[in-house]
């Protein structure tokens, strides 16, 4: 189980959090313009690596605020967690 | 009731203390202090239990909690529990335990038939039989399942409590024998807030049967010290009886304290057990090493005994478990306890498999008089419930045959020691990676995790004084790496005991009288029968990789999950396959270390805490005004309130009637109830519904849906202007917290710009929806303000003042009434209700609950979004494409509706079905068919999603999804029920009455 | 008469008393949930202005006069409570002062129960059922944080630098909260 | 040789000397007519009924560790047909006709025990959802019974009727049971082979070769390798095949949890799955009691969730049965489930010609095992998606046709 740091409450264990999946994905601006293939991978295609993932998490139990995690998926191990203004960070640390 | 093999003197049993047990229901005597099994041996009960595939008698292997063997039925009754450890379970007062696996009783054993047709059953037998006829087997699964299983479940509730904890330290030392302990004083002296933790009732470890010693001292008398110091010290929780069961990421450990079960317990207020979810900045494992048996023919019979374990049972409790030893061994360590033995008085003779030992060796052996046979093997056993004679023969240079004639000799304890194994369960668990290390035979850690130390024995390093320096500056270290940088003086100068453990090399098997693989009983997994010719035939049939011949033989998978048998397997894989064993590889070590009880883990969450239970301020007027509940999410809502044993259908009839024809009253409290402010909030509800809210007037009230991004509709709700800019929504009683959510999640994530808060109220208010035609003249008796349509029109919300409360009062109706919904702060909702209930009473004035609420909506055709809708059903769907907005740009879900399948003409739609009989009520969720076969399958169109019968109408309604519904109105539809019967029913627009809306508009 | 018009599932419960564990419930008051951003320092000066104190701005700081004390909930989020007879004054207050900036404040004074708990193991039961580490977080007096006790979210307030919380919960979960408590306590009754 | 009782004791004279291997390690060859990559049930049942049911042959399986390493090994091994939407339904009903006559049609034991499986309803939303499932079953010719309370607590003694969440009734399915999971990836890879399928272990896929957008080989951690057809089933690692290929799949892989208790003696003869309550429980042959944990929600390909699941079905189990408070959990494992959507499988063609895709099972692939290999062996012998393949392909994710069991199974109000 994992330590999360929260960005606004310090570190706190992950059964205060939830996760809701992969992050830096914006919705079309125009979402009329867009195809019925475009629409759908923004729905629901995602890039599911086996290595670093960006994803958002909240702070269920804590501040309720959503926020930006980096993390990789073989090992687990949380390589940052940032707010959900900051752009994405690197793909450098493995 | 003498204890046979007790010794005069020494162990820390409590001599002054006699304790009584019973075992297969025979009385016996022990002392505080022991374990069953030191009990039972100090009786000279070695017959313990019955194996599991072939039912072979089984006495006790170890004296720990790696133990395969000596498993039994612990109580009676409710406190019984399967499968307990007799080498772990403490003695108290009237314990009772039996033999498990047998029947009629341990000794005649019918399950033993197993035994005799063992040679059809090796590994896997199963997969190649039992398969004719085809099936069958199920009758053949009956008798398996029968033989099958260890212990019994109880069959009463558990009386007993567990409890549980969060724990938060900077290092955490698992395993408090002299590593773990000097690690732990280090730590602490540093200035760290430390833990340790050991699973036996007395720390110290094995080197509390042993003459080692420590700085000079004795290494008890060194440990007494150390233990004394650590408990004084206030940075430092030192826990006995307390088993690191599972490491799993980011240092998070949990732990099982025994806290009452080891006496007993029924009138204490302590636990039973208390789990410990332990979150440690840096760990230190210490967990130290198991002795590894020796794989030779006949090696399961009771009486046969891990060397160190009989040690243990000398030194700590004061019992000699045989009086003419055998000692089987290939290693130096081993010899300890042959010395110890003969300095008790027994006869020993120490058969080693290696040809050459070491001088010193040698020389203990003449100085005790020990009789030895350097390069012999043990290549039979003998006696039916216990080991009373061993047959020996001398092997070959090379090994691999016997030279000289075979020799029996009898024996009533045979010891076995074929080197140690670390136990590097745990640091596995984390993690960790292995490697195979020659030296020892036997994996030890390699890469190791985050923070992270292994130390001692645990570590592969069996020279105590160099373990006991690495484990101080573990301990200094993990303290530093926490920011404790005390500077410390070293406290470790000399360690040293009688026999080291240099090396060993693994044995895969001692040749025995017949050849491994005829029939031979070499065992490897003694819990599951696992024999060295089951691992040939696993290699031979291509279940080659180790989880292949670990699931094809289940070699390992006992409940001591392979501590005893891994290494052997893997050595005879190796052996078979010609590679090295580290090659050969290892299966994952899963958590727990050791079992783990269910109920320690569920703690509290069960009975009245399994899940909240949510209430309204009125709760106590529904229970004592009779009332149903229904569960709705964790919400406890009243479902109706049956008067004089009224049925449901009766009582939802009056309530109905009631709400229709006079006054109704529902606790709508569990609504959710969002606040929403903000210059950007018109903006914003614009994109979270479907429909337009710019021209909402300050104190008008708007019906919305709400899609998600497939566009489908997943919660509905009304929501008012309360000012300029500020919202109250509601949602469903079930959805709000996911509305609430999803609504944060666009705001924080998607439109950061965008100026809104939203803020959680739904407690804040008490909601009592009065309705019916009397509704507007009891609200009018309770305020001062006028009411009429033309001040609190339809859709209108006004804060007046009820019963003297500040209250906002909402004409809104979802049963097709004239309704009042009255919030008020929930600290007045008891107060309010009562009022309204009083000044009711001449209106007769009659609460409902869920279901007349259901009833009534379905009367006026208004959707519930989780009944009526699956999560698949658009807007259009459900015939609401007026609520749709066509101008908006955007909002969600919108653009999902012009995708191809979701834009089809043919979908399911919502219809109303009147059945042509006037008198069925369709089962909700039961299925419309165009044509009824006469037998299943058929082709289904649509399902009923709501169904009652009317009470204002006096018919049965009911809504449907359907094909092509919309164009369908006035065709009849079939639907067939489970008894066979077809019910005709006609389709209808989904309002089945006041179309017109005068009633509530009124 | 105010009795009878005022009940919550607390009113109902006898404050309970075990070795170092003592459960009350508290009366009500005012509790205003109040958003805004923490960079508008227009909003900053004018709480200030009004209630006497800053709004805080590290987590889990809570800051505290006479009259108000107010916890930190998040980067844009803060509890202010008051008198309850001050309340409707301190709404109308914010609303005028503050006027043509974007915050919110909601009532929320029914939508949180509070129960007291204090003693010498009052720890010891938190430890039950919160993964908070008490050993950072709610250490000292004047800090808060929400986490979960058991299955109820909770918002706990630190009274003093003995052990003595103010636990937060929302009013549907008080009754479950409670008899957990209570329960959790079970080891150390007498 | 073939399996029987007699064999077995013929064998026994001869110490059990003589039995061959069930499948052998080949070498893998330069060229395949049809690689199927995952030698999981999945996989090895494909090139079993490609080799069998179409004639085809010249075909590998190959699989980077272990056969049946993956979910195979490491599910709670219910099987059941009881789904709401026809197209579901049809598919794993599929699935359990070829269940029953697995064994022999194998000549190898996998088990199948129709032992029944109960689907416990709580609350009144409970009772609607399974007994909208069990007229849908009733009516697709599935078997299913609705019980109510009286008779659950008939049918499976020391269950708790009344605790917080009371049950109401249930929806049987006596047809549904459990299988040995081991046996199943064993039987169809020792038939596979039988017909001459090379099953590969040891064996990595490390690039797809495509040229002018048709798949032509695969690089591996043995060497490369030429296919006309490739028909990837690599559950939990489905993305990061279909990246090599060169596109993405609306999937995500996250942890699946689950665990077993010291054996005991039979006590619990049926499956009982509940969702008010989360409970997945089962009883093996050997005694254990087999628990079903949920899933985590983040993306993780470590086959390790969060101990929390494993925690939180602890209540649930002794709410449900409290008499198992004192049994103890032996072991917990976990794996990797590929998540779509809708929690259906994605069956059919790729963007990629001649390379095919079954993955998307969640966590409810075993019981499809026999089925989803049927179907997904037609769709590669034939280029095009099977009857049964079609409803799930990966457009349904542009179009809209979603095949939503978990939305039917959506709680509100």
């Amino acid at each position: 189980m994992f330590v999360i740091k929260c960005p606004y409450c310090g570190e706190r264990d992950q059964t205060e959090f939830s996760c809701h999946g992969e992050s830096h994905i914006a919705r079309p601006e125009n979402p009329n313009e867009v195809n019925d293939k475009e629409w759908g991978e923004y729905l629901f295609f995602r890039s599911n690596p086996k290595g670093i993932h960006y994803e958002r998490w909240t702070h269920d139990h804590g501040c309720r605020q959503w926020f930006n995690v980096k993390r990789h998926t073989v090992t687990d191990k949380i390589i940052q967690t940032y707010t959900m203004g900051e752009s994405k960070p690197e793909d450098n640390n493995v | 009731m003498f204890n046979r093999n007790r010794l005069i003197s020494g162990g820390s049993i409590d001599r002054n203390k006699p304790i009584n047990f019973k075992f297969n229901g025979q009385t016996f005597k022990g002392y505080e202090g022991d374990t069953l099994a030191s009990a039972l041996l100090a009786n000279d009960v070695h017959l313990i239990g019955r194996s599991f595939k072939y039912h072979r008698p089984r006495g006790i292997l170890t004296s720990g909690s790696e133990e395969p063997n000596a498993l039994v039925q612990l109580n009676k009754e409710s406190r019984t529990e399967p499968n307990a450890r007799a080498t772990e379970i403490e003695l108290y007062e009237g314990l009772e335990a039996s033999s498990q696996n047998c029947w009629p009783s341990v000794k005649y054993d019918i399950g033993a038939l197993n035994n005799l047709f063992s040679r059809i059953l090796p590994a896997g037998f199963y997969y190649k039989t039992f398969m004719w006829p085809p099936s069958a087997w199920m009758f053949y699964e009956y008798f398996i399942r029968r033989a099958a299983g260890l212990g019994e479940a109880p069959k009463e509730k558990n009386p007993d409590r567990y409890e549980q904890k969060f724990f938060y330290c900077d290092v955490m030392v698992v395993g408090a024998g002299v590593t773990g302990l000097t690690a732990a004083l280090a730590a602490a002296r540093s200035g760290a807030n430390v833990l340790i933790v050991d699973e036996k009732p007395e720390m110290g470890g094995y080197l509390l049967s042993s003459k080692a010693k420590i700085n000079n001292m004795d290494a008890k008398e060194w440990i007494k010290e150390t233990l004394s110091e650590l408990n004084s010290l206030s940075n430092v929780t030192v826990l006995n009886r307390t088993t690191a069961t599972g490491y799993y990421d980011y240092n998070y450990i949990t732990a099982l304290q025994k806290v009452t079960n080891h006496i007993e317990n029924s009138n204490s207020k302590l636990p039973r057990e208390r789990f410990w979810r332990i979150r440690s900045k840096e760990v230190i494992l210490a967990q130290g090493a198991f002795e590894r048996p020796l794989v030779f023919s006949g090696n399961d019979r009771p009486g046969i005994m891990m060397a160190s374990a009989a040690q243990v049972f000398i030194s700590q409790y004061g019992v000699l478990p045989g009086n003419s030893i055998t000692l089987f061994t290939n290693n130096d360590h081993a010899y300890t306890v042959a010395v110890e033995a003969i300095s008790k008085g027994a006869k020993v003779v120490v058969i080693d498999l290696r040809s050459n030992v070491s001088n010193e060796i040698t020389k203990l052996c003449e100085q005790n008089k020990i009789e030895t046979y350097n390069s012999h093997a043990v290549t039979s056993t003998h006696g039916s419930k216990k080991v009373n004679a061993i047959t020996l023969q001398e092997l070959s240079n090379d090994k691999q045959s016997f030279v000289g004639d075979a020799v029996t000799i009898n024996t009533d304890l045979l010891l076995m020691s074929g080197g140690w194994n670390p136990a590097v369960q745990l640091f596995s668990q984390s993690r960790g990676k292995l490697k195979y290390d020659d030296q020892i035979s036997s994996f030890i850690p390699d890469v190791l995790v985050d923070n992270q130390y292994v130390i001692g024995t645990n570590n592969g390093n069996f020279n105590l004084k160099q373990s006991l320096i690495d484990s101080l500056n573990a301990g200094i270290s993990a303290a530093k790496e926490t920011g404790n940088k005390k500077d410390i003086e070293e406290f470790i100068s000399e360690a040293s005991e009688p026999q080291e453990f240099t090396t060993s090399e693994v044995v895969p098997y001692v040749l025995g009288s017949k050849p491994v693989t005829h029939g031979s009983k070499h065992f490897i997994d003694f819990q599951n029968d696992v024999t060295a010719s089951d691992i040939f035939l696993a290699q031979r049939e291509g279940y080659i990789s180790v989880e292949h011949t670990k699931r094809y033989t289940t070699t390992g998978m006992a409940t001591d999950q392979g501590k005893t048998s891994n290494v052997n397997a893997l050595a005879i894989m190796s052996h078979i396959q010609k590679k090295p064993v580290g090659e050969v590889g290892h299966t994952t070590f899963r958590p727990p270390y050791v079992p783990q009880t269910f109920g320690a883990m569920a703690g509290r969450n069960v009975d009245q805490f399994f899940d909240p239970q949510r209430l309204t301020a009125v709760h106590q007027w529904h229970k004592d005004n009779g009332a149903v509940f229904e569960d709705v999410g964790q919400w406890k809502r009243p479902y109706f309130y049956p008067k004089n044993k009224e049925n449901m259908k009766d009582a939802v009839n009056r309530e109905c009637l009631a709400a229709r024809n006079s006054v109704g009253i529902l606790d709508a409290s569990t609504l959710g109830k969002i606040d929403i402010q903000g210059p950007d909030a018109a903006k914003f509800l614009n994109l979270i519904y479907t429909n337009a809210w710019s021209k909402l007037e300050i104190g008008a009230c708007r019906y919305g849906l709400m899609c998600n991004e497939h566009g489908m509709v997943f919660d509905d709700g009304v929501t008012t202007r309360i000012g300029e800019n500020h919202y109250h929504m509601t949602t469903t009683s079930g959805g709000a917290a996911r509305v609430m959510s999803w609504l944060e999640e666009f705001l924080q994530t998607e439109w950061l710009d965008m100026k809104v808060y939203c803020t959680s109220v739904t407690e804040q208010w008490t909601v009592l929806s009065i309705c019916g035609p009397k509704s507007r003249e009891l609200l009018a008796s309770l305020t001062d303000e006028n009411i009429d349509n033309t001040n609190l029109p339809y859709m209108r919300m006004r804060p007046i003042k009820v019963c003297g409360i500040e209250a906002r009062v909402f004409r809104i109706s979802f049963t097709g009434e004239l309704s009042f919904e009255i919030n008020v702060p929930a600290r007045y909702g008891k107060f309010v209700w009562d009022k309204v209930m009083e000044a009711g009473k001449q209106y007769k004035i009659t609460p409902y609950g869920t279901e007349t609420m259901h009833v009534l909506r379905a009367e006026k055709g208004f959707i519930i979004v989780g009944q009526d809708t699956d999560g698949s059903a658009t807007p259009s769907d459900l015939n609401m494409d007026w609520i749709v907005s066509k101008k908006k740009e955007d909002f969600l879900g919108k653009r999902s509706f012009v995708r191809s399948d979701t834009a089809r003409e043919n979908r399911k739609h919502l219809v109303g079905l009147l059945v042509n009989d006037k008198k069925t009520v369709l089962p909700e969720g039961s299925h419309i068919v165009d044509e009824a076969n006469k037998k299943p399958p058929m082709k289904m169109s649509g399902h009923i999603t709501s169904s009652y019968h009317s009470p204002t109408l006096g018919y049965p309604i009911a809504m449907a999804m359907l094909k092509n519904g919309k164009n369908r109105h006035g065709e009849i539809v079939l639907i067939p029920l489970m008894n066979g019967k077809v019910i005709e029913a006609t389709v209808t627009d989904s309002v089945f009455y006041d179309k017109e809306g005068a009633r509530q508009n009124d | 008469m105010i009795d009878k018009i005022i009940s919550s599932p607390l009113v109902y419960k006898e404050d309970f008393h075990a070795n170092g564990v003592n459960l009350t419930s508290t009366e009500f008051v005012g509790k205003l949930n109040f958003r805004c951003s923490p960079d508008n320092n227009i909003i900053l000066n004018k709480v200030k202005d009004i209630t006497g104190i800053n709004l805080p701005l590290k987590a889990g700081e809570v800051f505290g006069n006479n009259e108000y004390r107010i916890q930190w909930l998040g980067p844009n989020e803060w509890i202010i409570q008051c008198a309850e007879d001050k309340k409707d004054e301190l709404i109308i207050n914010f609303k005028s002062q503050l006027s043509g900036e974007h915050f919110s404040l909601t009532d929320i004074s029914d939508y949180y129960l509070t129960i007291r708990l204090s003693g010498k193991n009052s720890n010891e039961i938190l430890s039950k059922g919160t993964s908070l580490d008490l050993k950072t977080y709610i250490c000292n007096k004047d800090m808060c944080a929400q986490t979960y006790i058991a299955k109820a979210t909770v918002l706990i307030d630190r009274l003093s630098n003995e052990p003595m919380y103010d636990i937060s919960v929302r009013w549907s979960y008080a009754e479950y909260l409670w008899e957990w408590l209570v329960d959790a306590s079970y080891e150390f009754t007498e | 040789m073939k399996y029987s009782l007699l064999n077995l004791v013929r064998n026994s004279f001869s110490y059990h000397e003589n039995w061959q291997e069930a499948w052998s390690s080949p070498e893998l060859k330069k060229e395949y007519d049809i690689i199927i990559v995952g030698g999981g049930g999945h996989g090895l049942g494909t090139a079993y009924y490609l080799a069998k049911e179409f004639g085809l042959k010249n075909i590998a399986v190959l699989e980077k560790g272990w056969i049946g390493g993956g979910n195979t090994g490491r599910n709670t091994t219910i099987i059941r047909s009881n789904y709401l939407w026809d197209e579901s339904a049809a598919l794993y009903n599929h699935a359990v006709n070829l269940w029953e006559g697995l064994s022999s049609e194998l000549n190898y034991n996998v088990m199948f025990s129709q032992r029944g499986l109960f689907h416990l309803a709580h609350t009144v939303h409970d009772m609607q959802e399974i007994t909208r499932r069990g007229y849908s079953n009733h009516l697709n010719g599935i078997d299913a019974e609705i019980l109510d309370k009286e008779q659950v607590l008939k049918k499976i003694p020391y269950i708790n009727g009344d605790g917080r969440y009371p049950i109401m009734g249930a929806l049987l399915q006596r047809r549904g049971g459990t299988a040995r999971h081991d046996a199943v990836a064993w039987g169809y890879a020792r038939a596979a082979e039988n017909l001459g399928v090379d099953i590969i272990q040891n064996c990595e896929v490390k690039g797809i070769n495509i040229t002018n957008g048709t798949v032509t080989g695969l690089e591996t951690t043995r060497g490369s390798v030429k296919a006309k057809k490739v028909g990837l089933v690599p559950a939990g690692h489905s993305s990061v095949l279909a990246n090599m290929a060169g596109f993405h799949l609306p999937i995500n892989s996250v942890p699946l949890q689950a665990l077993v208790s010291e054996p005991i003696k039979p006590i619990l003869d049926c499956v009982i799955m509940s969702n008010a309550v989360h409970v997945y429980v089962s009883q093996s042959d050997k005694g254990e009691i087999v628990v079903g944990a949920g899933s985590d929600a983040y993306n993780s390909y470590s086959q390790r969730g969060s101990f929390d699941m494993i925690e939180h079905i602890m209540g649930p189990l002794v709410e449900l049965f409290p008499i198992f408070s004192r049994l103890k959990m032996l072991r917990q494992w976990g794996g990797i489930v590929d998540v779509t959507p809708d929690r259906s499988p994605i069956i059919g063609k790729t963007p990629v010609e001649n390379l095919f895709i079954n993955c998307g099972w969640g966590t409810g692939g075993f019981k499809a095992t026999p089925g989803s290999a049927h179907t997904f062996a037609e769709t590669v012998a034939t280029g095009e998606p099977s009857k049964m393949a079609a409803p799930f392909s990966i457009d349904r994710h542009y179009s809209g046709a979603l095949v939503d069991e978990a939305a039917a199974a959506a709680v509100a109000h």
